[in-house]
């Protein structure tokens, strides 16, 4: 299969939809000539326009509510949002107007956009520059969220969201935007909902969202050499969260690991951990472990940045503790 | 004003004053239903304000929206809605516009063009604006008219959109209805400078309009939304008005922001209704008898809507979760 | 011991840091003359004038900026932000500023604020007015987070959180603020990161936060009845979190139900489940059981918002369920 | 001027132009620094923008603050910061000025009243009006000056606090310059109506002016500073100037968004370094000897600096979790 970066996956998935439904357009800021920064709509406004690939002011709340009455009566924006740190400045059209108005109006009116934005650090970008805030939407009922690991998915996923008749907010992890992977030149949608299984394993399970998924699959070449069977799972989307997959698999080895590059505290992890806790508790050999962000503003120095994040390493680690019995004397 | 054109407009002077004195009905339903402990939750009186609603709805079309706030009853029944559904909605009833989920501060009419009432002052500024976004990108020529409070001017979000609404020349009519408070302050306390000369500095034209006369209101409105319509917008109108009532149902000692004279004379020299009523008389529209049976009217309709809706049924247990999103029957089943 | 009104010990405890610290003042919307919608501030602007209880426009993401510079320059801003919903709209002031400008100038600068808000639903206030958002900023490292959970924490908390020179967000329980409670008339602190044992028991563990203190102890109740010993305690404080009095408490009792008032999924109750279950698992004989508001935008009508939040049968229920071991079966 | 004024104001001319040589010298050094891939991350060049920083800081003391943005050294620069701790902080070294914890996008100098650079685009706004509103509160006469650029004008927090600082006369200058592109897009795409009747329209008197002319920014800075003072701000300056580099280090190709004639019309015809050089030696306040020394030495100083910060020792990785909270030595121990 031919192999596309994230950045033209996600380029793709928006040409193809706004090909399709003349109602989708793109509204940010230097999403037009520009393409953004990190030039993922390059080539759109050349053949959808400046009336379809819109160039903002720098007034993040204001688009933002502007995509929400757009939404409201007839278009479906894709919202593009430069910095995920930027969420902040739009979490009340997106979580008072956006997530809320279906409810509110009994069904009524609806709002189908999708917000992308990025997460992740250690690209020396800094506190406002770096972080991962998912969890702050996931939180919210009415919004659904995605988390795309690969181009793969980031197509998939975003077709998919477009497609959707709610607010759905994607965040693509922004080093990874010329990463390549595979992807099929044929039409496809992933649906939200349906976690991926991607290495099966028999004596630990590895969850990990976004680029963490990488980083459990290298965690899992390491263990393999030292004869421990890992099972990486990808949710691809926490909003909804498939469940079943994630008790099965926990069922199945006894034993989870659950990674993410939110901050640990209050975030994502514990969401995961508490479902397989409550509802697998008794086939459970060891806790689950939950590694996310280190709870610290981001660091601009390389030299505590990388300290930050979980890597193949510290997952390694953590899984050779769970399969040695050490928690139980740990706790 | 020639005989002739006063003739022919007669019917809609006559829906104006009908539109303004069914707002009065509500609201003075509404108060009593909170008063006497039938209406869960506060609620917001847009008594006083009559003229700027219907001055303005009264020049748009079905097809037309709006956005309102968390004094929305006006707005909603000036856009079109009926009593019925209105009520029930305020009792958190399943026949109410938004199945009761909403309530007064949410009230919702889509089939109208009524995109919402909003509980966050200033936080429908941004979904006006989309909406004129929408139309323009559709070619439709729907005008949008966004109505806020004085306070509101407050919110950056409005400097935020008024500067794409007028770079983009979106067909949206900015409304904000000064009432000269915002909860229990003034407004010169909390506004320096000018109103309409904020949006005048982002290029937009601006009026001001004195909101107790619903001819004047209607008149400009009208020559704003045609104006919209050819791709002229967007517009700013400051609405000079008053709310006889507390800044919500349960706000009754007033004496240590505002006093009890000015009330007086706004209620007794400038009232929207009675100027108006004076006006159709004398202009021979309509009769003392005439205005009098229509306000019997819908004195009896507001009454008989309040206990329809009293004896309305709430929504099922099983609606918790349903409506979460759409597509999704129950979200936590 | 007095009694006086969670409403009162607030207004108290502001008065007296007011008159200890004159660089401490307060800022929001009708603060001064109205003392807020809930009269909360009822007198102080008479004893401290408007230089120092100070009415803004309606300005949520100004004000807060405005205090984060003041703080920064030598005040103690306390904000107040006059429902809890209203969070959303000085998310980017608060976190990306407030919280990061400790880390980001390597210590050199504080920010020494307090933001007073509140929680809480079945109040007929529908979805914008009546959301419990403390995960949010429970999630994000920089910002401390108080729930006291009757006039007593609420007095306590306040004076800490005042003399505290990082940013503090407090949120009260609005259908708490007229509910007496006793309060010394001597001064006192309450620190932070100590939990409060509400009442000693030995079969199951409640972990409560702010009025679902007041629900734990009412299911206490109703369990003794029926020869359960339940356990209470109020964390407090969530950041930070007093974990060894959690951890000791579940080791004792082996079976936990955490209840909050946030919506529960990427809530607070992942959290404080997922260390217990991580750090107490062998010593626990069934799964944390989390209880929040259910993961629905909050209903106006009273016939479907009652539904939403906890209550103390259907903590009672999951106690019950959870004593039964029932929960063996469903796992 | 007379020939007694120009004497006396010798030295301040001198100090002025030596800040203004010293930014350049900074960036062109940490542009170097980028380009050899040894700095982490991205930078925003100030070059081009001398005198704006250095005309409204040599009008303010050490103990007037200022907020700063994204392209911030020159602001560090000339509200009095040194090179070895400021290329320091871009290395992210230990004797940064934030101990290399928050890099070009935070760096900030409180000994010298810089209040730190923010990454989000208007974000420093509400925290320059709250330290008016401290020097206020405190009966301080200390100034505070917000830089921004024409780009966040459209943020709505500016609307926002400008009206608070209306309403209370609060001591801040708000500083915004205009160099004619926010990112890749010019500021008449952005930027409806006018930037300084924005400003106006909450009462607050605005002035355009010549970014490239130090010697009218520092004048009307001086004015404004002193009228702050005595409690007649808060005031609005518009800056007309450019900046030389792309938007941050790596816009390398621009010509999409802007021409090499424009780029070179600036450059040649308008440097503030090359003018206002040019006027000290025609007044004979310096001759061309002297300056050419002065440029050498500063040249001297940035490159030991730079020397000097590529050696020095990164932060230890215990501090990872120091700072997060003050009292607190490790968050997570
Ligand atoms: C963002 C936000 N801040 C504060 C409030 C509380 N609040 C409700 S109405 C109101 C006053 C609004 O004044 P104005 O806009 O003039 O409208 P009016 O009530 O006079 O019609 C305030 C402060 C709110 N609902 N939303
Ligand atoms: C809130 C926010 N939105 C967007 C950005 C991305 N961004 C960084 S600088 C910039 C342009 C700023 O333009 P201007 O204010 O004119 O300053 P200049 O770069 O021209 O000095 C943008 C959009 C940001 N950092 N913060
Ligand atoms: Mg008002
Ligand atoms: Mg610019």
């Amino acid at each position: 299969m031919r192999e596309i970066t994230l950045s033209q996956a996600v380029n793709e998935a928006l040409a193809e939809e706004m090909r399709r439904d003349e109602t989708v357009f793109i509204i940010g800021e230097d999403v037009a000539e520009a393409g953004t920064p990190f030039k993922v709509l390059s080539g759109l406004v050349e053949e959808f326009g400046t009336g379809r690939v819109v160039d903002t002011p720098i007034a993040e709340p204001g688009f933002m509510g502007l995509a929400v009455g757009a939404a409201m009566t007839g278009t479906r924006p894709v919202v593009d949002l430069m910095f995920g740190d930027f969420i902040y400045l739009v979490m009340d059209q997106l979580c008072n107007q956006a997530a809320k108005t279906h409810y509110m109006s009994g069904g009524k009116l609806n709002v189908p956009l999708v917000l992308r934005t990025n997460l992740g650090a250690t690209r020396r970008s800094a506190a406002q520059h770096s972080q991962s805030l998912h969890a702050l939407v996931a939180h919210i009922p009415g919004l659904k969220v995605a988390l795309p690991s690969s181009a793969y998915e980031a197509k998939g996923l975003m077709k998919t969201a477009i497609r959707d008749n709610n607010p759905v907010v994607i965040f693509e992890d922004k080093l990874m935007y010329n990463d390549k992977a595979p992807v099929p030149e044929e039409e496809f949608l992933i649906p939200f909902g349906e976690a991926n299984i991607k290495r099966e394993g028999s004596d630990i399970t590895l969850i990990g969202t976004s680029s963490m998924v990488q980083v459990c699959e290298a965690a899992a070449d390491i263990l393999e050499k030292e004869g421990i069977s890992a099972e990486v799972i990808d949710p691809r989307t926490i909003v909804p969260l498939d469940e079943e997959a994630l008790l099965k698999s926990a069922k199945k080895t006894s034993r989870v690991i659950v990674v993410d590059e939110g901050h640990q505290s209050y975030g994502i992890t514990g969401e995961i951990a508490g479902r397989i806790n409550e509802k697998a508790f008794y086939h459970l050999d060891a806790p689950v472990l939950r590694m996310g962000a280190m709870d610290v503003p981001v660091p601009f120095t390389p030299a505590l940045e990388d300290l930050t994040v979980p890597t193949p390493e510290t997952v390694a680690e953590n899984a050779r503790r769970l399969m040695s019995g050490e928690m139980i004397h740990a706790a | 004003m020639s005989p002739a054109k006063k003739q022919s407009n007669a019917e809609d002077y006559m829906r104006m004053y009908r539109q303004m004195v069914r707002i009065r009905a509500f609201e003075d339903n509404a108060n009593q239903l909170y008063l006497s402990a039938k209406m869960p939750g506060l609620t917001h009186m847009y008594s006083g304000e009559e003229a700027v609603a219907v001055g303005i709805c009264e020049a748009l079309r079905t097809t037309d929206k709006i956005t309102s706030t968390h004094r929305g009853h006006g707005h909603c029944v000036a856009k079109g809605a009926e009593f019925k559904e209105m009520f029930c909605e305020l009792l958190g009833k399943e026949e109410g516009y938004c199945r009761g989920k909403g309530g007064s501060m949410h009230i919702a009419d889509q089939s109208n063009g009524n995109l919402g009432a909003n509980a966050i002052v200033g936080g429908s500024m941004g979904i006006a604006t989309g909406s004129a976004f929408t139309a323009k990108m559709l070619g439709k020529d729907d005008v949008t008219v966004c109505f806020f409070g004085d306070g509101a001017t407050a919110q950056g979000l409005m400097y935020e959109v008024m500067n794409m609404a007028a770079l983009w020349n979106l067909p949206v009519i900015y409304a904000c209805e000064n009432n000269g408070y915002s909860e229990y302050t003034r407004t010169d306390e909390i506004a320096a400078g000018s109103i309409t000369g904020r949006a005048e500095a982002f290029g937009i034209e601006a009026f001001q309009v004195d909101g107790q006369d619903v001819l004047a209101v209607n008149d400009l409105a009208q020559k704003l939304a045609e104006r919209c319509r050819k791709g002229e917008g967007p517009f700013f109108m400051e609405l000079m008005t008053y709310r006889y009532h507390g800044h919500h149902v349960g706000d009754i000692n007033r004496e240590y922001y505002r006093s009890k004279e000015e009330e007086r004379d706004w209620k007794e020299n400038r009232d929207p209704i009675i100027r108006f009523r004076g006006w159709l008389v004398e202009q021979g529209i309509a009769s003392e008898d005439e205005i009098e049976a229509m306000n019997a009217t819908i004195k009896d309709e507001a009454a008989a809507a309040v206990e329809y809706a009293l004896q309305a049924k709430y929504p099922d247990a099983s609606e918790v979760d349903m409506h979460v999103f759409t597509d999704v029957k129950h979200a936590l089943a």
